[in-house]
């Protein structure tokens, strides 16, 4: 999503003491992010029940209650830039500009689907918006984010790429390559770390040897950032800052995204590893649409009638995206192979 | 078939036969312990340690964090040093992070140093499709590791034979490679109770036949039953051999199969080209079994392409019993 | 045999046949670009890119920290947004470590999104013993990517090949995998001049025969052309193919020379098992050849141990010219 | 090296002033250790010079002037303890206790080397010593010195690993999975980057984002320090503080011994990445023996008869070692599957 930010008078306008994110956008835009979120999670609840109901096969991870991360992020981005994502993609996509039809159509495996029924949840892509794809592999984009910015850097095409990543991933040898070539080349990318507090069923204390992710930036001479990942105000602010950095040559930062999920890791998780009580507290505590649309409210955006013509307008989205999946056609088996290699003339 | 005597049995899946022998692994020897990630609380990806750290704590039962490629070094070191550590990958598609380790390290360290250590590690890698994880969940390497001389590579099929193996492979004192298809982890069969094991090196012929034989590999075995009790409806009689092990390869057994039957078929899931049905191919094409053969020898491998996540896709990538009924219906008929 | 018309040609190592082609295809396209590990100022482990930084800068040709895993995955992420890397690992056995980036991400992308993105990327793996390195610097595992879908998979084994093959693989929209054999960096060979390539996916029958087919690999075809001209003394007429291409393989052009010869041996330094020659004897005896073999397939592989240090042991693990012809010649015998 | 510590009065006697080095040890173990670094050096030499003349094959890399990282740290360690070195691990070997004898049969290929000549350079350990061996992929020992000292925590053995490695090893991705692990867990274990400027031609400043390699420790939350890597006694201090708190179940630690090397970095070195100049300054300002020696001498530890008698006793010790190695005999090619596997009964 290409947030639009205010200009001259009307950013002067609401004085200096709105936050970044209402400083700098107008309120479409906004309007237009928590639609964004709605989405997201009426997607995710929408694949969910699909699931349920046999629709969809193999497993999916959800990022309900991530929402804000994912939106915050992307709204700082140009449909130029380019994001890699996660096995916990799909906030990641839509944030990105990607249509729920399409996806509603990979994850029920048909032609119309964004990888043509072959990559499902796991390998959500759109390049067309910049989405370079979610990856089955723990922080197996995050070298690939660094080449996009290596391109970047190469063409001179003022691209910034985003690599989003979890709280886990963190620990893999690929997290630390890529983020030392990053900085050595000082390419234009941004590390956005998604801390929901467990890789799976492991926490981050009995995972990582250090307290934050964003601690581990000095390693790698860059700045690195804690926010709030359920405020969309304050990780588009670090956002901003980043995608400038990023964008001015001054090279790559960390950002780390506090928050959490509220469904289990997958479909095979048994949830013995955190309590009721905290995932309680998340829900109705810090619900990152909630708190969002409180700001939008208190800061003049938008009002509860816009809220409901936003969910509805989100339900017609869904369901028509839906509907739009099971109507499409099933892959025909005779092009098992194609796709493997490129075809040539 | 096995050294020990066998007692009562009763059935378990798959899943429970593997973590009834790592129970009995860790209880004969406290040495024995388990490396992976969410293998404790969460009880593994597909529930095989399930509540083993319960029983033995999370000292034996030790959750990593996600870091294949340390992981396995950490249990490479462990291992030279005098413990007895069965890593899990959560799958075997995983084993791409920690090819350095297991086969620079693990597979060569004895022989450098011109054996004065030995490295007695257990690496288990849930593997195959079917599940609908697409194409990095879903991969067969099994053949890339039975190409590495200083390792041993298993594919066990049967509950009875996971847990009699992976007894004998934390025993074992040479790193042991088991590959264990994700689709059979449900599978039920009678496992004797107690201490046994299965020798690593030894095909089984599972079913009898004289017209053809099938050696198969871990779920294809199963398949290839299938096949072979649709084919004896024909008048076909299939011999059907479960390979077991891929490293080192039990080639008497397999030999002596073909002398009998004349015809070759090779079943497995891995990717065709170069996938452990190549193996199997090339080492009859070239052993005295060669003069007994009728027919080409043929195989039936996975399709040349990652794996798809549509499931008629994926289904249409790996043999399935019809393909095997009908490309062995073809390869007898000449024999009759 | 080219597409492209040749011209003057001149004698050049293998090693300045890569050089060359790599300087060709970065005048020619500044997408190219050259990543590795001290291939600016060092010029490369084994000198193959000399200096190409003098030439080229910095920018094109990139000095990686040592990160094989992250190095690779960077070549990808670059190749599929729009450039041409060329990574060079500085052995090729640390693929190991670059598994994850060459098989989950470079061979899988394009498939797993539905054909959306092509990754064009090249890499190159020096390979082979032969150099006192010992075990983990020795390795031969082209096997190992022959066996991955979404790959290109090349041995070129004269320095012609090299130049026009490697052109032809930054041209290539897909991933290609170049195994260079180290032994091969100082052989010299006629190379034409400017631009040309060789097609990926087409063997070459390097000598004519008529009594027995060696599909040899790499270093080995030389071998095998060396011991085709003892055995011509005793008058045992070999043909050589030079497989240049491990996948796709040319089928074609080893069964059309087997149907002449009834004999085929395989040669290749990799590990016997589940190396190389196992694809190409299986895809041999399962194939309309069979009818027309005489004898069994003989495969001469690497044995089944890693590459020690001292240099006997090390040359008696891999097939070596008397061996060849011993083989070749027992082979053989039955024909006359 | 088991280095004897003083005890009680002998101790106190020496006073405060004296540096760490020179407190601890008795004048004897310092000689030893004077004398280890010579055979370290002269052993190297040796080699080098029987690769000139074609007795050795294959290649080498010769850690000439960097012998007091060696010594200072193994001169900390007891012989149970245990160690794993990289491809330049002649001086790790040589300080926890090999014999040169042994060590040249393996360079020679012969069956008396440590490796029964399967191994060479590259692959030199003495496991009884404690040493489990070189190694040929930078970064390859770290995440098994980390498995070590897991074996010693469960098995409460008392011992303390140490992992030596380069300064290039340190952006491997499995650096960063084995600190992490060994803190999380925290194990028994020093971590000893060798930092010689550069890893084969890259500088330490063209391939690591930050300055110092210690600076990354903070990022596995243990402590990083930074010493003269030529100083046995500033190494001998840092590896002593460290060893005592992995003994003493407090976990990891990282050492950055700033050092350098005088040769190029293998048999096939141009030499084309740093100055003469700067070898020059190194040799000739900063080396490691003439600096041990000087203090030795200082502190009335050695005078310069007891130097000589030690220059000769090695000579003697490194000809007999060649000479042994010369007379060995060849293995026999028969035997060369034997100890792919172990054999069992
Ligand atoms: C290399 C690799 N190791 C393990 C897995 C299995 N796995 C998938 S997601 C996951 C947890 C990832 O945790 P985190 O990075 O925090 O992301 P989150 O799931 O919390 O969004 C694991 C272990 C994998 N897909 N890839
Ligand atoms: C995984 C791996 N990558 C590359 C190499 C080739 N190589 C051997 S030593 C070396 C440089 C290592 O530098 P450093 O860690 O600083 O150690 P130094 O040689 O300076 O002692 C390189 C690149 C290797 N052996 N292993
Ligand atoms: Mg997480
Ligand atoms: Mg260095």
């Amino acid at each position: 999503m290409a947030g639009k930010a205010k200009t001259g008078a009307a950013a002067k306008k609401d004085g200096a003491n709105l936050p970044f994110l209402y400083q700098h956008y107008d309120h479409e835009t906004l309007r237009g992010a928590l639609r964004k979120m709605y989405l997201i999670r009426r997607f995710e609840e929408g694949a969910e029940e699909s699931y349920m109901r046999g629709l969809i096969h193999g497993t999916m991870h959800l990022s309900i209650g991530q929402e804000a991360s994912a939106m915050g992020i992307c709204l700082g981005l140009t449909d130029d830039d380019q994001i890699t994502s996660t096995h916990r993609g799909h906030g990641h996509s839509i944030a990105k500009g990607a249509d729920v039809s399409r996806m509603f159509a990979e994850f029920f495996g048909k032609t119309t689907g964004y990888c043509r029924g072959r990559g499902g949840s796991m390998h959500i892509a759109d390049v067309t918006k910049g989405n370079l794809g979610a990856n089955g592999i723990v922080a197996g984009g995050i070298p690939i984010a660094v080449g996009a910015a290596l391109t970047a850097k190469k063409m001179k095409n003022g691209k910034v790429v985003v690599s989003f990543f979890g709280d886990g991933a963190n620990n893999e040898g690929a997290f630390h390559e890529a983020l030392n070539m990053a900085s050595i080349w000082k390419l234009p990318v941004v590390f956005v770390c998604e801390n929901n507090g467990y890789g799976m069923s492991t926490s981050v204390a009995r995972a990582t040897a250090v307290k934050n992710i964003a601690d581990r930036a000095a390693a790698y001479a860059m700045p690195g950032e804690i926010v709030d990942g359920n405020s969309v105000a304050d990780v588009a602010a670090a956002a901003h800052r980043a995608i400038e950095r990023a964008r001015n040559g001054e090279g790559p930062s960390l950002i780390e995204c506090k928050t959490y999920r509220y469904r289990g890791h997958s479909k095979s998780d048994r949830n013995r590893y955190r309590t009721k009580e905290e995932i309680e507290e998340w829900m109705t505590q810090r619900d990152p649409i909630e708190h969002f649309e409180e700001e939008l409210q208190e800061f003049g955006v938008i009002d509860l009638a816009g809220i409901e013509a936003i969910r509805e307008d989100v339900a017609k989205e869904i369901a028509a995206g839906i509907e739009f999946a099971k109507e499409s056609p099933m892959p025909d088996v005779a092009n098992l192979e194609k796709y493997v290699y490129t075809e040539q003339a | 078939m096995d050294a020990q005597v066998e007692t009562a049995s009763r059935e378990l899946s798959y899943a429970q036969a593997i973590q009834e022998a790592m129970a009995i692994a860790m209880e004969r020897d406290e040495r024995v312990f388990l490396m992976g990630e969410d293998i404790g609380v969460y009880g593994g990806a597909f529930q095989v340690t399930g509540d083993l750290v319960e029983r033995f704590g999370t000292d034996r039962v030790m959750d990593t964090p996600i870091s294949e490629l340390g992981g396995a070094g950490v249990a490479v070191g462990a291992a030279v040093t005098g413990t007895r550590p069965i890593f899990e990958f959560q799958f075997s598609d995983f084993a791409t992070l920690a090819m350095e380790q297991i086969v620079n390290q693990a597979a060569k360290m004895r022989y450098m140093l011109g054996g004065a250590v030995s490295v007695p590690v257990v690496m288990r890698f849930p593997a195959g499709s079917g599940t609908g994880a697409a194409a990095q969940h879903s991969q067969s390497l099994e053949a890339w590791l039975g190409h590495v001389p200083g390792l041993k590579v298993i594919q066990p099929a049967t509950p009875h034979d996971v847990k009699g193996m992976l007894l004998a492979a934390v025993e074992d004192p040479d790193p042991v490679m088991i590959f264990e298809h994700k689709l059979l982890y449900k599978m039920k069969g009678e496992v004797p109770e107690g201490y046994y094991t299965v020798p690593i090196g030894k095909a089984e012929v599972r079913r009898q036949g004289a017209d053809l034989t099938i050696v198969a590999t871990s779920i294809m075995v199963h398949k290839a039953l299938d096949a072979a009790e649709q084919l004896a409806a024909e008048g076909i009689d299939v011999e059907v051999v479960d390979l077991r092990t891929v490293r080192p390869m039990d080639r008497e057994t397999i030999i002596e199969s073909v002398r009998k039957t004349s015809r070759l078929m090779c079943v497995y899931e891995g990717v065709k080209t170069l996938g452990v049905g190549a193996e199997i191919s090339a080492m009859i094409a070239e052993s005295e079994a060669f003069d007994y053969l009728d027919a080409p020898i043929v195989r039936l491998g996975g399709a040349e392409t990652p794996i798809p996540y549509n499931p008629e896709l994926e289904k249409a990538t790996v043999p399935q019993v019809d393909g095997i009924v009908k490309a062995a219906r073809d390869l007898a008929k000449g024999a009759r």
